[in-house]
């Protein structure tokens, strides 16, 4: 067992864990908590991969702000209780049973396809370097790349949509 | 530079995201706060992404990992639509259970 | 000329009729009346002429007018033929058809419908020639349905009456079930021979070689629609009810002319009946049941046109006897006299009837001899023609009948003679009831009772008188009814030589006749019996007097079972059968509903749904492909 | 590419003139923009043609559907100004969402990468949550947008899944290089895994049996406007998509996976059909014809290298047939709080005219002859018969069948029930769009030429 | 001139009735049909000199759609039929007033379009699309200007639309899986191809369930008796006189030559089936309460013979039943005309609330009872021709079909008799009676005219169809 090999479980442990947690969490805030840490070691395996820009950018954009959007919402709704119901038995049953199967028949198909022995490829050529990555973005993905700000855009005029008052309506 | 995968293989990444993927599913199946939900919903992103940066060192190709941006655009966006939705969700109805949201049926 | 005067022939009796439908209404009764008698007269003189030139040379007078129907293997023309049969059969068509429009004139002059009465008669006479002077089964099929048409809308004359109308009905339907076999009779014939046309149909048959079976079949379909025609066991039934139209109607079309078509057919395809001899024992058979069990109901029947209505089933059975027998000669020959004397007697009736404003029933009449002297007599002559005293016409007729009998078949001969006894007896019971001892009626009727005007009593003359003398066309010995005939007629047919045989055969038909009518006097006279009120007749008597419940029996066998079936169907299988489609729907509806529980809003459902779809889909594809 | 950048613009043009205070130029001016756009998109269809490394491929398929799809945009946007009359202040947002919508349906139908394929989607996919949501007092509009938004991330999230392990088997985006390996023999089972999520996600989009179940929910809670985007567009791009994207990555389909198509098919026809059948609610009953018609586009999955011309007949077709029908539906339904059926009562008498309309257009997705619908039905029909899947043809027709009882329910409470209240006057524009709508659904019935010889 | 010109006038007299306003809608539409059977008798005549009237044109290139129209004796004598009885039935309507007017008679138009279509069509979807169109506007006519309870008739009308629908979309089956065989919808194209026996029997099956529901064969008949009760007496016209007939010259024109084999095969049941509609209906209709229903099943009887006659595939079969096509169709016009006669003045079709109308108006009365008489084939008027000829052929098949078949001649004459007993005979009815007007008398009158006419000398129709039948004939035994 190589130390990368260790690391790898040990990580890969903290995600599943943290992951389950969060789902698990009766009260809300522990979830989000819980869903940060487990970013947190996602980003971890990046690091692993030795994408280091990409680490970075996955902590700022998750852990930095869809988390704290996460964190916000629920403090603004004051769910930090552990008032959830249940659902019932029944469902949750359901839940794990479907959650199980699925899991099962996945990785069923994953064992039972070719899997891949022997030497991965290694050029040795620099593929993930911030430069290499703004080159590829700015060059080749140029056009999704701008698209992608149409689709920001989109969100930010519906979330203004959504909460914009209009002066006729009431309350 | 040493392929990180030969060490660990791209099967146990697969086999990680896609239990992370299942675990995701299952939260969103398990639990009735919308916003676990959405969490659930990222975890299942999250998932994915990971799996593309194994994918991308896989290739050794920059292109999977040019696509985790887009990925996480998609999901800051969705996130905030989803957040303005729930609020609103919640301001009308004073819950964010999806339970309760049966108004529409049959 | 020939084709014209025969179109005028045929036509002039339809001229008639639109006359009547068009502008009848305008004109005075009278003149509508005469007008439909001048038009049928018209046509008997004709008849007169080609029967005279038929005389002549001998030839057949056959045309075709133009083509009719035509199917893959043969084409129908619309044709007449002239020829022996047809035009005896004219001859007294029209002849007593005019005596008949003469006499209606008078009787129906009070009913404002009259000139609808004479529009009908007219193209009664006009079906009736087509049906006679056709030159094939189809154009005989025409006239055939079409004095079934006349008989229905003069039987129910007085539709206001619903009974009346029922008795239309029943006539009408009662044919058309004789008329599909007649349809049936013709499909076989035309596959076998590929032509409807007499002269090449006999041409056809005698040249053999046709399946003995089919053509046995023909036979039977066709005797099947005489049956109808002709009231015959088991079609008979709807005759007596056909009473229900005017007198004159029941004379011309329900004794004389209409009824006697079932025999013209028969006749007329001879030579396809002589090839199947077990037809013809059918159809002696049921001649003489027929005769037989007519004769017996007219035993007791009260109503004046009843018992004259029996009489006509009984004779018309006597006369399917001959045919049965091959004697078509015979057949024709009581056709003949028993349309004169037959229709002597109804208008009778009719006279008598008229002169009681409407009675009918023998037990309220009695003692009109005084009233009505020359309806008397000629009812009295023509009732010893049928009851067969020598030297009326139908002694010789029905002679001939019963010693053909005598000759092929003992029992029917014997059947056949109680038949003859039984008919002496109720028709002198007819005419005691009618005529002798004292009236029986209301102070009223008795006040007005008259003997009828002339234009009745002319026609009545005339037919006694033919009753009389009509036997002279074919006596022993001078056969010339026999001769006339023998072209149309396949096989020959020997003359009875007059020998002891025979006298004694025809002292046996006029003892029993005589011992008949001793009975009748016997009971009627002597006894002053008067038949009982309809509750007070009862055990075999009863039966009897109800026709031995055989309408009832039909009306049980078939009538009911169809409506219960109609009714069945229209209440039961119809709607289940709807159902059946609507079931479908309402199933459709049922799983929409059960569907829409299942749309419950619930988001988690709705994934739950969605993971499952995946699951499946990605384990059918995968999971089969990994265990290749 | 033009397209794609001009209605960007468009939708960015919209936004600025909010700015400007041009609200009342705003829907003719989008509307003759998009009349323009059409033109240029049109003029593009004979020169085939790969722009920025291959991430928009103008062809003939992109360019009929992006036609369609501005076509029915136009539609909607002049609808859009009287039915956002009464929310001034936000009518340059909806009309800027609904703009940059229908740029995600071009890039969706001319993406050459799939990183495009997935922005695209996603640009659509958010508009639509933001749409479905937009009555935000409202509470039915605020659960329709929750559901389509729960589900359609959920979907998102499969979609990116099956992209990833496209991608890891491959090692590509690009579309064309996929499929050039596709057939390959050394592909790993990533491969084809890949493919059946991405195709799933996308059966969630066109609301196919099993993954339907948000459909007639989240159609009912919407406003009418967005109902009738998302049924007539966004159903018609989904579909688009989905056969492109199989056509575009795949060589052929195994006997499997058609069997699949097969089964969801017949369910999402069966299905469709039978639940409309007790609706009350005319919108909702319509998701449920949307259902059933996702399951008839399906059969069009089943001859794939020959179907795209009928595809687009039959989009075409059931789309104008829908915007025909929402337009009268959004003027019946306009003040009322509901769309009941009832709400039609007596429509033959107050308004003939839309009665009529609606009528041919209920008639044209019934299938009946001279109506687009009906040939669009047959040439599916045909082709799948010469495709060899007789079963999934009797399915149709069986379904076809039942749709007529819905369908006519709608009829008959137009004509045979008394109307409830006076004649109105009706805007121009709503009579202008439901009677150009199925005039040209007519005349594609008349001349079905027109259309099929397009990409055949 | 080809027989297009029919169409499109017929087509133009509906819009034309349509933009014409309420008042003037009935006599334009009439102007119109008369128009189309001038010009239908003329291209007749055309036809008879020898010229070709047919018409064939492109349409659809993918997949290959022709405007194709093929106008041989037998298709001429059903357009004939068409519109003969349309200025009838829109003549026969004049007296009731209608709402929207110009609806109604533009949907008449319509649907005689549809129907002229359908019966000239070669191209199996040309065909098809007229098929269907036809009822749609049959659809709204019974729908909209229907009688009796509205809930009642929604449900039969939409019973009717859906089964009737149903059925046909099962030969749109058929027809594309034919179009997968032969790559055309042309007749030709379609009669030459050479299926399988399976094939072909399928392929039969499915044109009947179309054929059979329409005509209707027991036991798809169940959408019939309600619908003609339901609709207003001009769709019940239309429907009965002409639209059966279109599922029956569909047997003959696409069913038999396309799948002769199959046809061949299943005779015994498919004669079986007619007949037992035949015996069935006639038994229904004896105890029909309602004027109308008992026409209905009538004419269940009726078409049952006819389509009998089809299935023998013979010669006289064909002709036979062609015959009975026109003949009935006028007969049953004429009897719901006046089955509305008695409506418009007693406002009622239950035959228990008549009776006694005779002596009221002896002119109706003829003109009733001969209606009464040609419906049960009384020879003399064209029905017996018909069915005769049909009655005849089968019996060349076998002779119990012909005696079973034979029962409507008594069954017939029963139910018609009765209910002309009870409608029209009996005292005196209380409520007065007032005679038929000019147009009844003239619509009447014509209808009876025909009958007559060629129960004497049916030559012309029957030369006019026999080398199409024989046609069909050839290629159904070959």
């Amino acid at each position: 067992m190589s130390p990368i090999l260790i690391t790898f479980y040990f990580l890969a442990a903290i995600t599943l864990a943290t992951a389950f947690l969060t789902i698990y969490s009766k009260n809300p805030i522990h979830s989000a908590i819980y869903l940060v840490l487990c970013f947190f070691s996602i980003a971890g395996h990046y690091l692993l991969f030795n994408a280091q820009f990409l680490a970075i950018v996955h902590i700022i954009v998750y852990s930095g702000a869809i988390m704290v959007l996460f964190l916000f919402t629920i403090m603004l709704m004051n769910l930090n209780k552990e008032d959830e119901v249940h659902k019932p038995r029944i469902t949750r049953l359901g839940a794990i049973v479907v959650f199980i199967l699925t899991s099962i028949v996945l990785v069923t198909i994953f064992i039972n396809s070719k899997t891949i022995m022997g030497d991965y490829d290694t050029s040795g050529e620099d593929f993930q370097s911030i430069k290499k990555l703004g080159n590829v973005l700015l060059n080749e993905y140029m056009v999704p790349f701008e698209f992608a700000s149409i689709l920001l855009l989109v969100a930010m005029i519906g979330v203004v949509l959504l909460s914009k008052k209009e002066k006729t309506e009431k309350k | 530079m040493n392929n990180i995968l030969n060490e660990i293989g791209i099967e146990n990444y697969i086999f990680l995201s896609v239990l992370l993927f299942c675990i995701g599913v299952f939260g969103v199946l398990y639990r009735r706060n919308a916003i676990i939900v959405f969490m659930s919903i990222e975890i299942m992103l999250n998932a994915v992404n990971l799996l593309f940066v194994a994918f991308s060192t896989y290739h050794q190709d920059a292109e999977g990992q040019v696509f985790v941006f887009f990925s996480m655009a998609v999901a800051a966006a969705e996130v905030a639509v989803g957040l303005a939705i729930l609020v609103s969700v919640f301001r009308n109805l004073g819950s964010i259970d999806i339970d309760n949201l049966k108004n529409l049926k049959g | 000329m020939e084709t014209n005067l025969a179109l005028l022939l045929l036509l002039s009796p339809f001229v008639g009729f639109l006359f009547n439908v068009f502008f009848g209404k305008k004109v005075s009764r009278t003149v509508s009346g005469a007008i439909g008698t001048l038009t049928v007269i018209v046509s008997f003189l004709l008849s007169i002429c080609f029967f005279a030139q038929l005389n002549q040379n001998g030839k057949p007078f056959e045309i075709s007018l133009f083509d009719w129907i035509s199917v893959h293997n043969f084409k129908l023309d619309f044709g007449i033929l002239l020829d022996q049969l047809s035009l005896l059969w004219l001859l007294f068509v029209t002849g007593i058809g005019s005596l008949i429009h003469l006499y209606s004139i008078s009787y129906m002059h009070d009913d404002e419908n009259m000139h609808k009465f004479f529009a009908y008669l007219n193209l009664f006479v006009f079906f009736m020639i087509t049906l006679v002077v056709g030159n094939n089964l189809l154009v005989m099929f025409i006239g055939w349905e079409g004095v079934g048409l006349c008989s229905y809308l003069l039987i129910g004359f007085w539709y206001k009456n619903q009974d009346y109308n029922d008795a239309a009905k029943k006539a009408f339907i009662m044919n058309r079930v004789g008329d599909l076999g007649f349809l049936i009779g013709m499909f076989v014939i035309a596959a076998l021979f590929s032509t409807l046309n007499y002269t090449e149909l006999k041409t056809a048959i005698g040249h053999g070689g046709a399946n003995a079976v089919m053509l046995g079949l023909a036979a039977l379909c066709l005797f099947i629609g005489a049956t109808g025609k002709s009231a015959q066991l088991p079609l008979y039934t709807w005759l007596p009810d056909a009473m229900a139209g005017p007198t004159p109607v029941s004379a011309l079309i329900h004794a004389a002319t209409m009824v006697t078509a079932g025999i013209f057919m028969v006749t007329r395809m001879n030579f396809l009946f002589d090839l199947t001899p077990e037809i013809q024992n059918i159809i002696a058979v049921v001649g003489a049941l027929t005769a037989l069990i007519a004769a017996s109901i007219g035993l007791l029947q009260n109503d004046i046109k009843k018992v004259l209505a029996y009489s006509t089933v009984s004779q018309l059975g006597l006369m399917f006897l001959a045919l049965g027998f091959g004697a078509y000669n015979v057949a024709v020959f009581h056709v003949i006299t028993h349309a004169f004397f037959k229709a002597c007697l109804f208008l009778g009736s009719g006279s008598v009837i008229h002169g009681l404003h409407g009675e009918q029933d023998m037990r309220n009449m009695g003692g009109l001899r005084k009233a009505m002297p020359i309806t008397f007599w000629t009812m009295m002559i023509s009732t010893l023609a049928i009851a067969g005293i020598f030297p009326f016409a139908g002694f010789w007729s029905k002679d001939e009948i019963l010693m053909v009998a005598f000759e092929h078949n003992k029992v029917l001969y014997v059947i056949a003679s109680i038949a003859s006894i039984m008919t002496a007896f109720y028709m002198f019971r007819l005419m005691y009831l009618t005529f002798f001892r004292e009236f029986r009626g209301t102070e009223e009727q008795k006040h007005h009772l008259h003997e009828s005007p002339s234009l009745i009593t002319i026609p009545l003359i005339v037919l006694a008188i033919l009753a009389v003398i009509g036997g002279a066309i074919n006596l022993p010995g001078s056969a010339w009814l026999n001769h006339f005939l023998e072209p149309i007629l396949a096989a020959k047919h020997e003359e009875h030589a007059l020998g002891t045989h025979e006298f004694m055969l025809m002292g046996i038909a006029l003892a029993g006749a005589i011992v008949g009518i001793l009975w009748a006097n016997a009971k009627y006279i002597k006894q002053g019996f008067v038949p009982k009120a309809d509750a007070e007749i009862t055990g075999f008597n009863k039966t009897i007097y109800n026709k031995y419940y055989v309408d009832e029996l039909y009306t049980f066998l078939i009538v009911n079972p169809i409506n219960g079936l109609a009714n069945f169907f229209r209440t039961t299988l119809e709607p289940a059968l709807g159902k059946v489609v609507y079931s479908l729907g309402t199933a459709a509806n049922g799983l929409a509903t059960q569907g829409k529980k299942l749309q419950n809003g619930n988001i988690g459902l709705y994934l739950f749904a969605f993971v499952i779809g995946v699951c499946a889909i990605i384990t059918y594809l995968f999971i089969t492909h990994i265990a290749q | 590419m033009n397209t794609l950048i001009a209605i960007s613009g468009l939708g960015v043009f919209c936004l600025i003139a909010e700015i400007f205070n041009l609200r009342k130029l705003l829907v003719p001016v989008a509307v003759l923009g998009l009349v323009a756009i059409l033109g240029l998109t049109v003029s593009e269809f004979h020169t085939p043609n790969t722009f920025y490394n291959n991430m928009i491929v103008v062809d003939k398929f992109s360019v009929a559907f992006s036609s369609l799809f501005i076509v029915l945009t136009i539609f909607l946007v002049a609808l859009s100004g009287d039915f956002y009359k009464d929310h001034p202040s936000k009518l340059s947002d909806f009309l800027a969402i609904k703009i940059f919508l229908l740029a995600g349906a071009v890039a969706m139908v001319s993406f050459g990468n799939l990183s495009m394929f997935f922005l695209g989607i996603e640009v659509l996919s958010i508009s639509l949550y933001v749409l479905a949501a937009s009555r935000r007092l409202d509470i039915k509009s605020n659960e329709a947008g929750m559901k389509y938004f729960l589900l359609g991330s959920f979907a998102s999230g499969i979609i990116l899944f099956g992209i990833c392990l496209i991608y890891g088997a491959t090692g590509y985006f690009d579309i064309a290089e996929i499929k050039d390996l596709s057939s390959g023999a050394g592909i790993p089972v990533w491969f084809p895994i890949g493919i059946t999520l991405m195709i799933i996600g996308m059966l969630f989009k066109i609301a196919a049996a099993p993954f339907h179940f948000w459909a007639p929910d989240v159609y009912e809670g919407s406003p009418t406007m967005t109902t009738a985007t998302m049924s007539t567009l966004v159903k018609v791009v989904a579909m688009a998509t989905l056969y492109k994207v199989l056509s575009g990555m795949t060589t052929s389909l195994t006997l499997t996976f058609e069997m699949v198509i097969v089964v969801i098919s017949i369910l999402s026809m069966t299905v469709g059909n039978i639940m409309a059948l007790r609706q009350n609610n005319v919108k909702r009953m319509l998701a449920f014809s949307g259902i059933s018609h996702a399951g008839f586009m399906l059969m069009a999955i089943l001859s794939l290298s020959t179907a795209a011309g009928t595809l687009l007949y039959y989009t075409a077709a059931y789309a104008l047939a829908g915007i025909a029908s929402f337009a009268v539906i959004i003027y019946v339904t306009r003040n009322k709080d509901n769309e009941d059926t009832l709400n039609f009562n007596g429509l033959g008498k107050t308004h003939p005219l839309l009665a009529a309309v609606l009528t041919a257009s209920l008639l044209s997705m019934a299938g009946i002859p001279i109506f687009a619908g009906f040939f669009a039905k047959f040439m599916l029909f045909s082709q799948t018969i010469q495709a060899g899947y007789l079963v999934v043809v009797i399915a149709g027709v069986v379904n076809s069948i039942i749709s007529i009882g819905y369908y006519f329910k709608l009829i008959l409470a137009m004509y045979t029930k008394e109307a409830a209240e006076e004649k109105q006057a009706v805007p121009f524009v709503y009579y202008f769009v439901a009677v150009t709508a199925i005039l040209l659904n007519i005349l594609m019935g008349l001349y079905p030429s027109l259309v099929i010889n397009l990409l055949n | 001139m080809d027989v297009t010109t029919i169409l499109l006038l017929l087509l133009m007299g509906s819009i034309a009735t349509f933009l014409a306003g309420d008042k003037l809608a009935s006599k334009v539409a009439l102007l119109f049909s008369l128009g189309a059977l001038g010009l239908s008798l003329y291209l007749l005549n055309s036809l008879n000199q020898g010229a070709n009237i047919s018409f064939t044109g492109s349409w659809i290139d993918y997949p290959k759609v022709a405007l194709a129209f093929k106008a041989d004796g037998l298709a001429m004598a059903m357009v004939l039929l068409t519109t003969a009885l349309t200025p009838l039935i829109i003549l026969s309507s004049l007296g009731n007033p209608f709402n929207n007017s110009k609806n109604f008679y533009a949907l008449v138009l319509f649907m005689s379009f549809a129907m002229t279509g359908t019966f000239l069509a070669a191209d199996g979807l040309l065909y098809y699309i007229f098929w269907e169109l036809a009822l749609i506007p049959i659809y709204f006519i019974a729908l909209i200007w229907g009688n009796g309870d509205a809930e009642d008739r929604k449900k039969a009308v939409l019973k009717f639309f859906i089964y009737t629908l149903g059925g046909s979309l099962f030969m749109l089956i058929a027809f594309a899986y034919l179009y997968s065989k032969a790559g055309s919808f042309l007749l030709e194209d379609l009669y030459k191809l050479d299926l399988s026996a399976t094939e072909e029997c399928w392929i039969f099956l499915a044109f009947f369930l179309a054929y059979a529901i329409k005509i209707p064969i027991i036991p798809f008949h169940t959408w019939q008796a309600k619908v003609y009760q339901k609709a207003p007496t001009v769709g019940t016209m239309l429907l009965s006189g002409i639209m059966l007939k279109m599922g029956l010259y569909s047997v003959i024109r696409w069913q038999l030559p396309i799948a002769p084999h199959a046809a061949k095969e299943y005779m015994p049941i498919l004669i079986g089936l007619s007949i037992a509609g035949v015996i069935y209906g006639s038994i229904v209709a004896l105890r029909q309460k309602d004027l109308k229903k008992l026409l209905a099943y009538s004419s269940l009887a009726h078409v049952g013979l006819i389509a009998a006659g089809c299935y023998t595939l013979t010669q006289d079969g064909l002709s036979g039943a062609v015959a009975q096509m026109i003949a009935h169709g006028f007969v049953i016009v004429g009897l719901f005309f006046a089955a509305e006669i008695i409506y418009r003045r007693y406002e009622t079709r239950t035959i228990a609330d008549m009776g006694g109308i005779r002596s009221l108006t002896p002119k109706f009365t003829s003109m009733f009872m001969i209606l009464v008489l040609a419906s049960v084939a009384l020879p003399g008027t064209y029905n017996f021709v018909g069915e005769f000829t049909v009655l005849y052929s089968l019996s060349q098949a076998n002779i119990w079909y012909a005696v079973l078949g034979g029962t409507t001649i008594i069954l017939g004459a029963y139910y018609m008799l009765k209910m002309f007993q009870n409608v029209m005979l009996g005292e005196t009815n209380a409520k007065a009676f007032a005679d038929v007007t000019t147009t009844e008398a003239i619509t009447l009158v014509a209808i009876i005219a025909f009958l007559l006419f060629f129960g004497l000398y049916p030559k012309p129709i029957t030369d006019l169809v026999a080398p199409s039948i024989k046609e069909i004939l050839t290629i159904i035994n070959n």
